[in-house]
């Protein structure tokens, strides 16, 4: 096992890992750009070293400083997490050349996935079916393909994932601002403004499979997550496993999916992602050489820690669990929560968290990466906390999910938590009839039934925060007050008209 | 203590005051609640009506308010009654000239829209980078640009003044 | 099911309690006494109602006030948690004779678990073996029936049960303040201060089996949990499965609790006590007739919902699982936070949590009745969180709960955090060589070999806090500072010397 | 900045002083650390010493100090070199006339001893009753009770006088 490890990240992935790392006993060295010295991640970690100013392409994406912290803290082994350098294989190769372990696949295995269409070609060898599409090329050649494959068609970057580099376009003149915008979007993202078009399969469920590999040839796959929930082409709800497979399918497609794991010669933990159409035909999609955020749901219906396995695979230990050994136990679901208005068109609301209130009881988890006076910083990815819940079927997964978000109380920034809410009483969502198009056509963020009466409440409750601010206004008890006035009410004749 | 909540255009009298037992009320509109109420955490009120406990969330900002209770939100504005007045003279709606501002620092990626440009409630009008994240600034409402404070390429800081539209 | 629950309890429990029945989607009824009107259960329901001063023999035990709020609200159960009036089968009457559901078993079951002495009776016809032991007697009885029965023997309170009302006799010069400290704590504690005295069986482990019963004649049970590590009698931490359990001695001790569950008639969730000696005989101790504290352990390794089969049970539904369809799914951990200092005798340490940061991430459940800005009361109990951990493997979950506790900050009190982190670092604990008197035997509470390193630290930590506090002090950044001081430290000379 | 610590018996010098470079800095006898320090939330110090990242907790009282760091515990005195040195004249130790005062409010359940009595270290002098549970104050040293300030059956504040040993 290693000595010690780095972790090239920051936010909640880099707490997630250092969390794995102080269970498996394993030292740990976080890097922090300036906009960080607080972060959750420099003050769990064993060592921290700032790698630079807060632009990440200044400090998280300087490879060559990363790896000199690694060498000079004596780490021998870098896991870098998702996003940032995590599927770039000009990294994993400098760590190699530089005699510290990537935590993580292959540079050839990152490389041949990492170019879409690479990878296209690579799955139509071995047989798994693809969405029709083409390769990179200049604007021009993309904007006339487009029209050959014929609308709807999607704009993808070809380096990356995640949702970023992605537009989808409904008709010929959205085409030149969209390929303008995945460009720049990938650029500012990865590094490489290359983009391709695929045919954009419409109403699709995506649905992807967990894969573990080692070094040593075993490969096995822990079920599938259904990711359908997504704004801007970004996952915002995951669940395992999904209502649309069945046996039959989850058999099929999970040894396609460990077949295109094969493919490419991949070991460590890696998603292969899939388009499901109506008719239950899978397309591939993409393969996510890392760690996926919505690990953690699969993490709970299958009692495997798929981040310790990480570190298992990339110190040479054989998987320790065989295919059969797998098994699928309830339901789990997970709410990404962004420090985003729901109300306000989805704008970020960087800030600080004044207060901050996690849920607990049975069968919550929450991953996050702040805390109570952390201000989350303009410069990085506004997802501040995954909540997730395990019930023994979906419905109690759900019910527990409404009643984790109901207590969760972040305060100072505005959050998706009341998106989330709404989301888990949409009777879409509930009989499971979700699709990638779910936010757009089966969702209204509006207020719902009850809320005349407790507009009245908003009202009383707006009156005493002026209150607390003029001496006029009427003073309303702290917290220290004695509850003498709650105690007469007991005998109080009822006047409450709602 | 006499306020009015403007929601959604709507005029509310809010009126807080103890009564002679020493109880604390607010009466909205003809609707009288006793109210139990602590702050139990900075902005976060525990309010008990006749029984019911609620459990409160308010950001404010001036006299904007937004309150999250039992999974609704409501956004609004509360004014004491001498603000009302003075407000009342001036106009309390929210139509009339709008000032498009950034919530957050960012960097203007594209500006859409040209002084004297004719738009439509909703037309894009500024896109804005922040957080890794395109947005586009929409139009409140229908009207002329009657000024465009940013250009492309800009690093503005929040509250910076974009668009303005009559 | 319920149209509506009163909660005739606080704290964690009550805050358990709602949580089952938000997801149950029941409305619920909290009770409060003055000195709780900030209590977290009061704001997490749905209704609250003030039932008297802070001592809770005149707000939580004044039964006919709580009935009388149950009926003024239109609740048709009562779920009594654990404590206050859980294990009083006057109040379970009282309930029924308001045509109020008591949320738990009927009066009878609990009057005759309730009377140790009657319970033993009841287990010797049922063939459960038990300890040698007393009936109620009066103090010169019991002093003579405890040289009887030879050194050492146990003085418990007839009523209750928890810890209080305990003591235990070495020899006989200790047996008169021993009975009279008996009676003080169970007439403070349950208002009844009958107590009888049993053989103590020495390094005994103490395994319990959770039971659940319908009101049809179904009784299962879920697996023991091993409850040996005891403070002042009192459980502080508690797993299941328990390694002193084989496939053997479970299915014998699962009979026999079963057993116990249906020579009582008893209906609703309860817990089987049993001592285990070091030759692996048990002896039944005593029957839980509520919700025990450290549920949570179970709920972990079998994804059964205990609270909420307790309402299910309680509204007339069969039980919805077989004993064949229990599985039994890793390892679980509890360790129970008190708000005592551990390196002070463990003296009660109330107050406002100032700053509080509950750990995450996989395996970890949360339950607590605190937030920060909350006074922890004197009244009450000063438990103030269960934390739980779930892994794989006793190693694992051992694993998680040391990343779990270091992650726990709870500031403003003194908390027994530091406590469990030297007990999940002892060898014998490791081995799980654990008996009931553990923490006396083979537990040393003392600062570990990395102390002299880490004591420089907290000097330089006590030294800038006395700067912070005057003028002439040398000044430290606060928390919005440039990290720009942390930048240049990537070219400096290496000075620490530890 | 100059303090003492005192730390069961030995006293220790620690200084605090900002470097030509302006790196702040704490010697610990003679142990230099060039500190980046943080108050991340309230005394809670995020320390980095060359690299090494602690969390440090902290709970003072006057000049007593309890520290939490990576599981361990330290509890100690710390003054600043004035007042060391007044301590100095006056005796630092922490023998000699010992106060036993109640840490919260409580109920005295029984008064073991009596003005006059020896006692050893360890024997029980009062048990008080608090949060439900019955402790048993117990002398810090030998010597002997000078004054009992609590009769049974009273209840107390916190920081009641309860017992004096000489």
């Amino acid at each position: 096992m290693f000595k010690k490890v780095l972790i090239a990240n920051r936010g909640e992935i880099a707490v997630r890992l250092i969390r794995a790392c102080r269970e498996l006993d394993i030292p740990t060295v976080a890097v922090y750009s300036e906009a960080d010295r607080n972060a959750l991640h420099v003050r769990c970690a064993d060592e921290a070293y700032c790698v630079g100013p807060p632009p990440s392409v200044e400090s998280y994406l300087v490879m060559d400083r990363i790896v000199d912290v690694a060498k000079r803290s004596g780490a021998d082994g870098i896991h870098p997490g998702y996003g940032f350098l995590a599927e770039n294989p000009v990294f994993a190769k400098m760590c190699e050349d530089n005699g510290i372990t990537f935590i993580g696949p292959s540079p050839a295995a990152i490389e041949m996935m990492g170019h879409k269409t690479v990878a296209r070609e690579t799955m139509q060898k071995a047989n798994v079916p693809v969405v029709p599409g083409t390769e990179l090329l200049d604007d021009d050649d993309l904007a006339r393909s487009a029209v050959e494959i014929g609308f709807p068609v999607m704009v993808k970057a070809a380096a990356g994932g995640g949702g970023k580099g992605m537009r989808i376009v409904h008709e010929q003149k959205q085409t030149e601002e969209a390929i303008r915008a995945a460009r720049s979007e990938a650029k500012s993202s990865f590094g490489d403004d290359a983009v391709f078009i695929e045919k954009y399969v419409e109403e699709p469920r995506h649905i992807e499979f967990q894969i573990l590999a080692d070094r040593h040839g075993n490969v096995i796959h822990l079920f599938e997550r259904e990711c359908s929930i997504q704004r801007r082409h970004q996952k915002v709800i995951e669940e395992a496993p999904s209502m649309a497979v069945d046996e039959d399918l989850r058999m099929r497609m999970g040894e396609a999916a460990v077949s295109a794991a094969r493919a490419a010669g991949y070991w460590s933990a890696g998603t292969v992602e899939f388009l499901v159409d109506k008719h239950r035909n899978f397309f591939f999609l993409e393969m996510n050489t890392r760690l996926q955020v919505e690990h953690p749901v699969t993490e709970m219906i299958t009692g495997v820690d798929i981040a310790k396995e990480m570190f298992r695979i990339a110190s040479g230990e054989k998987l320790s669990i065989r295919q059969e050994d797998v098994t699928m136990n309830g339901w789990a679901l997970e709410c990404r929560i962004y420090a985003e208005d729901p109300f306000n068109n989805f704008l970020p609301s960087p800030g600080v968290i004044q207060t901050l209130r996690v849920p607990g009881g049975p069968g919550v988890r929450d991953d996050s990466g702040v805390y109570a006076g952390y201000e989350v910083p303009l410069y990085y990815d506004p997802m501040i906390s995954k909540l997730c819940t395990w019930g023994r079927s979906r419905e109690e997964a759900i019910d527990r999910m409404k009643r984790a978000l109901g207590e969760y109380v972040i305060k100072g920034i505005k959050t998706t938590i009341p998106f989330h809410l709404k989301v888990m009483s949409n009777e879409h969502f509930l009989a499971g009839d979700i699709t990638t198009s779910f936010i757009g056509d089966k969702f209204i963020l509006e207020t719902g039934e009850h809320g005349e009466g407790l507009r009245d409440v908003s009202l009383v409750t707006a009156a005493l925060q002026m209150g607390r601010r003029t001496r006029e206004g009427v003073s309303v008890s702290g917290q220290r007050d004695k509850g003498m006035d709650a105690w007469r009410m007991m005998g109080r004749r009822s006047r409450w008209v709602m | 203590m006499g306020y009015v909540a403007v929601v959604g255009g709507e005029h509310i009298p809010v009126d807080v005051f103890r009564n002679p037992d020493g109880e604390l009320v607010v009466k909205v509109e003809d609707r009288e609640y006793v109210v139990d109420a602590r702050w139990t955490q900075l902005d976060l009120l525990s309010l008990i009506i006749d029984g019911r406990s609620y459990q409160v969330d308010i950001h404010s900002e001036k006299d904007s308010h937004r309150v999250l209770v039992e999974g609704e939100h409501f956004d609004f504005e509360l004014f004491d009654e001498r603000k009302a007045l003075l407000k009342s003279a001036a106009g309390l709606g929210v139509e009339g000239i709008q000032e498009i501002r950034t919530s957050m620092p960012g960097k203007i990626v594209i500006v859409l829209v040209a002084e004297g440009d004719e738009v439509q409630e909703g037309d894009g009008l500024v896109i804005v980078e922040a957080m890794k994240m395109e947005n586009e600034m929409k139009s409140p409402m229908a009207g002329t640009i009657t000024k465009v404070g940013v250009v492309e390429g800009e690093t503005v800081e929040g509250g910076a003044l974009l668009v303005v539209v009559e």
